[in-house]
């Protein structure tokens, strides 16, 4: 897991994630890179990350990737990322093409209901907190 | 003594409280006007560690985290 | 769509598609890279394509993907690929995210099963039709 | 007259046939004992267009290739 307080330098990950497991003897790679999208006037996003859950989080998808033969990898900024620039990048590699499709979409979705990680759009300088876009973590109101 | 800490977007810096379970953290967080309509959607971590029992015992030093709804990627 | 008479230059494609698509406004940008295994004593794969009728496969998936307001893209390899190099490449860029994870999805598993390619072992230097692992393209059987 | 190619694996040489529809070709390639298994599984194109109908009428010079199982990637 590797997290950055800049955009994503993208080429370079993908490619020393390649590097990395050059000798594993994977057969499909399958990143999945996130890119802010010019929209609703927004100049970039900016995200908070609460780090020792996210670590958990990941901790626990790389038991699960395991189980299948499979690696998980994945990177984030915190802070601001301007638009066309990149914030998000997951991976997934295996010995099997159907493991692999499988894996890297439930990664990247149960990534984006349960990573605590919260996101802000940058609007005329004001840092908005994305409300409407964002998922109550699974057991959301405990102390209501 | 337990730490109450504020996630992301909500904004509040950590306070002290006394609590013996999570019922004691809750009712005492709805004290607070300004956190009722965020403790419906926040889930709970206990020193990083996330819970789902309001009855679960809690010890002097205990780190409760409320987290907001959460959007990466 | 790309084809190249040697392994894919995996980081040279994948950085240059990111390059092409730099003010397309995409959110998600999902490669597929397929490595060959090192598996059952084979020195490589070696591949016939057949252009004309790739081509035109890879051109309905093009009007597919831009209904849908995505992009494909394809590398493929032709003759012979060492274990541990990659034979081919595809990608999605899209707006969304579930467009883009269900697109990959369906283009990988679709090329599969009817891009005219034909796969052989290479093994104690010969070539070996992989027919085990081939799928009879659809409507096959018209001439039997 | 056609032309009818055979792909990848067959392994044999382009051949020229005369032939009024796919079923005539369907005919004279079945008198290949070499080709009988390979027709099960086969599909085919004429002129680069994948075909499904075996009574499609064909003209000269028309092109019809033989595409064995498939496997890409």
């Amino acid at each position: 897991m590797e997290l950055y307080d800049k955009p994503l330098d993208v080429k370079e990950i993908f490619s020393r994630w390649l590097d990395e497991e050059a000798e594993s003897n994977y057969g499909a790679y399958i990143p999945f890179v996130g890119t802010i999208r010019a929209e609703d006037g927004i100049e970039a996003l900016s995200f908070d990350i609460y780090e020792p859950l996210l670590k958990d989080w990941f901790d626990k998808w790389q038991v699960r990737a395991k189980e299948l033969g499979a690696i998980v990898k994945m990177a984030h900024s915190i802070g601001d990322v301007p638009v066309h620039t990149s914030s998000y990048i997951s991976a997934v590699f295996s010995p099997k093409r159907r493991v692999a499709l499988e894996l890297i979409d439930e990664f990247v979705e149960d990534f984006k209901a349960n990573a605590p990680i919260w996101k802000y759009d940058i609007k005329d300088g004001k840092r908005i907190y994305a409300e409407d876009r964002s998922t109550p973590m699974s057991g959301s109101g405990l102390l209501a | 003594m337990v730490i109450v800490e504020f996630l992301g977007p909500i904004g509040k810096s950590p306070i002290e409280i006394e609590a013996d379970t999570l019922l004691d953290v809750s009712v005492k967080l709805k004290e607070d006007a300004t956190l009722v309509h965020w403790l419906e959607k926040c889930a709970v971590a206990v020193n990083d560690t996330m819970v789902n029992d309001l009855t679960m015992a809690l010890k002097d030093g205990d780190r409760i985290s409320i987290l907001p709804p959460v959007c990466g990627g």
